[in-house]
């Protein structure tokens, strides 16, 4: 084990992945960086936040291949390359730009292996960073994961801790269905142990971060830590709860949420999205399906609200639920209204 | 380019299926047994033939919502590809795919699509896996008029011309895009435009089987040579609506009686193989009945085909697991 | 009032409203059709599906604009004409293209408002059509509410029968925010009364469509005839319910659900779409958070599966919620497993 | 095109507020009060006021990522920008907006654009109003090199053509898309790409104001006598990285040096209108310092700015009802 920030163990996957196994490529916008530039560097960027760093050096610009501003057609180049062998590694950079490139996202590449009756496979990660958290307004913060973990196909991951970034995007590149890969952007630079050499952590499954009495708290990416937070200011006041990190929202760990509820009785979701049909949305549902019997009061949801991502400094503080949102939600959860 | 008998016979075949297959589908249609949107390919046989004669199944080619033509030329059994059309459990594509999305991964047919512009980017990047391979592999993509108009089209011939890949972008002019001349949409001259991107064009007569197999062996010269792609462009006529069941208002009564009798791309190659060249017409008579013979089979099979049931509904969205029932 | 099909009632609604407005323009492909054929004719379409049928033979072509298959460009076509001044009603001819038009929709014209500091508007209406019914294969037949509900700054509406049809879209037409129009492909033909003469039916709230005592259904578009032929079914085994035709997922009437939901204590949610984060899950989410005092029972999602939509005949119809389907979740909601 | 004094002094004067604006941005954003990403135009004045030094509140534009000079130049107020970018309550978007999202639409300005190519598909349809009103007004989209490969911006040209729409398309071609030449990214040259596209493509020295005013006046010129779209082309550079806090590795240390040295727009034009024309160094040296005082001021009023509560957050997501808190 070593202490690494997120960026780096990202980093380290995928030299792990590029060294092992020549099928796999890196493309998108600067992945490299430097091309026609004047310094002559060709690692000059390595990445918009650096997560791609080196790789130009170690494998070349057939395998880390710079791109146009084209998002469309870097998705295709993915879906393409990977319909025919190979595993490539795309970055959309920011994933709110999804939008120009939803349709090679949503209908192209989700769907080949349905529609060509199971014949094709398309082993695409795709890596965008998301979230609020660097006040870059309306167009660059948002979360994204709930429109496309809606979309039959896709398995999406949302990776909160350095550990998890190296072993589930290890685990993404191997994996033989279309990820998309999130990276929350406000937790680049968060540090932990990583496993040293070779490591793979499983893309299913919800990961129990801490067991309490009072409640179940299912939440992921940012708002881990910020609900582990909350549950420090609430420990004070002898409220205890399950804490859940998603990981992957598509599929949903329905077990491990349901079994924690049948223990606790409440439920709060947190989620960084906007509320309507969001992952706390599908939580909730969830549990209003399968866990009535267990539900001693009602579901809480603490999001985001309705509203796109505010650019000031104070109201994406508001914007974004944080561990004093959080911990009251708990409290009421708890305690009733 | 010199071809052998074999070659023309085969190529002629090809056309043959393709043409017979699309005009008993327009039959049978009629009856409403067969599901969805079919668009058919009839009139355009000598592109789809002319080009994918040249190709392997190591090469790949992605197609339009107009497929059927393609995926004959590239190989795709058609008796398969019958039973998809008509929705069986035994289809090529298990009944889930249909017309518009009939595809072969080892046959290196990357889909047809039901998305205008959705197969350039894909075909863009089966190029970069045949530029790794370096055995002289090449991509193509298969687009009609109106889908040049497409921001993902535009995106993906610049994408491979700074990648410098293998890959054939082709434009096949049927003159229509749906309801709408395709002259009205394309603002400028496609040949000049595709041009402004770096790519050379290589123009073909779309009716005419040696002009598109020519044009297609130049193409193939100048990708092979390292030089980076370029482009097919060739002008053709569909000769029934945008798709089945389409009442072709934006057409003059007798366009297409016209281009049947003057422009058909198997009598002009029936013409120049049996006239100048090595055939003779009873050969070609041949092939005609025992495609006819095979088509009608198909659709008796396919209509004879399983229907599928909930398992294959839910089978293949991720390789490694299953949606619950 | 007179009887019409949903398509003739909404090419009224256009009717009306181009004539009462010189700034309601129409755009799209083949939105009238025959530019450039050689039959001469301009009203050689009027739209795939005929809604925009006979408009360019009164308004002319430069408010009827036929465009080239560029559906980013069409949206945004829309957005700049609508933020200085025309009141656009853009087609996208099918809800799964908005793949292609995504960023237009989601990014720009949904935040215009919002980010331009409020002063700006943007009434674009974006009709499509939507949903399975017609075999037309996982790229032409996906319902799309759901994740464009989930984005602030959308209305969302999805009529269900042909009076509903010309009141929104007249409705939309003179909204000041963008509307996502929402028209069910299998709906087109269905028919029903429709006011004569300028009529306008408000964009919000839900409509009981029929009252009950058992349970209360939630639905929408398609779902709320085949709920309607589980009703009957139901009926003769004296179940009755509460139906709710939503209308509009995008703002969702809460209050008339909950207060069904106070007065039956069952609730079932039937929706066409895939599962995850789909407006049923918000429906469930909904009642979880501020219904479960009501709540006697655990709520039912009625949905697809998490599959693209398949293509078959069986295969789609077995896909899509039918009314069997719909009465044995209700009926299992109302007595229990 | 001849211009009165008071045209040249108020064009020196706009370009001189963005350049002070900028680079007062670029001294200020080392305090760490400005949050967000900041990608300033200083280096390009010449093009954004050489451009709407021609239009009027009843002309459009769209801008970019890097915007301010276009907002500034179109006459958005620096102050309520600048509180904007401080994100005051006050500010031109209430705070809501930022540095990427400054807009102001009764100036004609529809937005700076987080997206790139977002913006140019908006100005066609503004170009779309200009057309129906009839009353000479254009539609300008801005962007830069980088920008010119996004298929939405393809689209946006074809589209105008088509429609013939008074739209002008303005690249700014400042050597960089990020962090990586723009050169490798266009795969052929831009000017023939988008004349491929149907549109005339006016050149000019990007960082000479009066080249880019004579080219926009000959692109109005066009597009005001009906004859369509068309495109102004310009080179220029950008001072700064390509956001504030880039490193610019892929940049030669004293690239930006030579050419604050050699051509610098603001330089070039005093020369210009103090050798040979009809200014004296003095009236520009007291705009210098008018401005640079306004701007230290904007800064102030900036900084001492109301800051947004819960009610901006909530507001404005509808024009009709608003969230609930
Ligand atoms: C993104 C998208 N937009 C629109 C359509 C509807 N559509 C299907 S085919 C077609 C016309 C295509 O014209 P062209 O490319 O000339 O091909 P052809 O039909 O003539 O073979 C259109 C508009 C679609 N399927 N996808
Ligand atoms: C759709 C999209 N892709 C990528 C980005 C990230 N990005 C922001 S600016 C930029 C470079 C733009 O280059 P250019 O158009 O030359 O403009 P310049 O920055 O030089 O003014 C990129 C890639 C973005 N904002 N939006
Ligand atoms: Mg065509
Ligand atoms: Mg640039």
């Amino acid at each position: 084990m070593t202490v690494k920030s997120v960026r780096d163990a990202l980093n380290e996957a995928l030299f792990q992945e590029m060294r092992r196994d020549p099928s796999v490529i890196v493309m998108g916008e600067d992945v490299s960086g430097g091309a026609g530039g004047s310094s002559g560097s060709r690692d000059a960027a390595g990445g918009i936040f650096g997560v791609t760093k080196g790789l130009i050096t170690e494998f070349g610009e057939h395998r880390v291949i710079d791109t146009p501003i084209s998002e469309s057609a870097i998705i295709g180049l993915a879906n393409g390359a990977a319909l025919t062998g190979m595993r490539p590694v795309a970055e959309l950079m920011f994933a709110d730009f999804v939008g120009v490139a939803m349709d090679q996202i949503y209908n192209q590449l989700a769907k080949f292996r349905y529609m060509f009756g199971g014949k094709a496979k398309a082993p695409v990660v795709v890596r965008m960073s998301m979230g609020a958290g660097m006040n870059a307004g309306a167009q660059h913060s948002q979360t994204i994961y709930s429109m496309l973990s809606a979309v039959p196909g896709l398995k999406v991951v949302v990776p909160s801790n350095p550990a998890d970034a190296k072993g589930m995007l290890a685990a993404a590149i191997r994996d033989d269905d279309p990820v998309i890969f999130l990276e929350h952007k406000a937790l680049y630079s968060t540090k932990g142990e990583v496993p040293d050499g070779e490591y793979i952590a499983p893309l299913h499954g919800a990961n129990l971060v801490q067991s309490g009495k009072d409640a179940t708290v299912v939440t992921l990416g940012r708002m881990v830590p910020f609900s582990q937070k909350a549950s420090a200011k609430l420990a004070e006041e002898g409220i205890t709860f399950d804490l859940i990190d998603l990981r992957s929202t598509s599929p949903i760990d329905e077990e491990l949420i349901l079994e924690s509820l049948s223990l606790t009785g409440r439920l709060v979701v947190v989620d960084e999205s906007n509320p309507m049909c969001s992952i706390a949305s599908e939580i909730a549902a969830i549990a209003a399906e399968k866990g009535f019997s267990s539900l001693r009061g009602p579901v809480i949801r603490v999001t985001a609200p309705h509203t796109p991502v505010p650019f000031a400094r104070e109201l994406e503080r508001m914007y974004v639920p944080g561990p004093d949102r959080i911990a009251a939600a708990i409290r009421k959860a708890v305690k009733g209204e | 380019m010199q071809q052998s008998r074999t070659d023309i016979l085969r190529a002629y075949r090809q056309m043959r299926m393709i043409r017979e297959f699309e005009e008993k589908l327009h039959i049978e249609n009629r009856s409403g047994e067969i599901a969805g949107f079919t668009h058919l390919y009839a009139g355009q046989e000598a592109i789809a033939v002319g080009i994918c004669e040249h190709l392997t199944d190591r090469d790949y080619i992605s197609s339009t919502h107009r497929g059927h033509g393609h995926c004959i030329a590239k190989g795709c059994d058609p008796r398969l590809m019958m039973h998809e059309i008509y929705g069986r459990a035994d289809g090529l594509c298990k009944g889930r795919g249909g017309s518009m999305h009939i595809a072969d991964i080892d046959k290196g047919m990357l889909g047809a699509n039901g998305i205008v512009g959705g197969g350039p980017p894909i075909a863009v990047g089966a190029a970069l896996t045949c530029l790794a391979r370096g055995d002289g592999s090449v991509s193509v993509s298969f687009g009609g008029g109106g889908s040049s108009n497409q921001g993902t089209v535009f995106e993906a011939m610049n994408m491979a011309v700074v990648l410098k890949l293998p890959k054939i972008f082709v434009f096949e002019l049927n003159g229509y895009s749906e309801h709408t001349g395709e002259t009205y949409m394309i603002g400028s001259d496609i040949v000049q435009r595709t041009e402004g991107f770096g790519l050379p064009v290589f123009q073909a007569d779309g009716f005419d089987y040696f002009s598109v197999h020519q044009a297609m062996a130049d193409a193939l010269e100048h990708v092979r040579a390292g030089k980076g792609p370029c482009a097919l462009v060739a002008e053709a006529t569909r000769y029934f609506g945008h798709f089945e069941g389409d009442p072709q208002n934006y057409r003059a009564k007798d366009e297409v009686k016209g281009l049947r009798e003057t422009r058909d791309a198997l009598l002009h190659f029936r013409a120049r193989v049996t006239e100048a060249g090595p055939l003779d017409a009873a050969e070609l008579d041949a092939i005609d009945s025992e495609v006819a013979a095979f088509i009608e089979d198909c659709v008796t099979s396919a209509k004879a085909g399983p229907t599928p049931g909930p398992e294959v509904m839910l089978a293949d969205v991720y390789a490694d697991y299953q949606d619950k029932p």
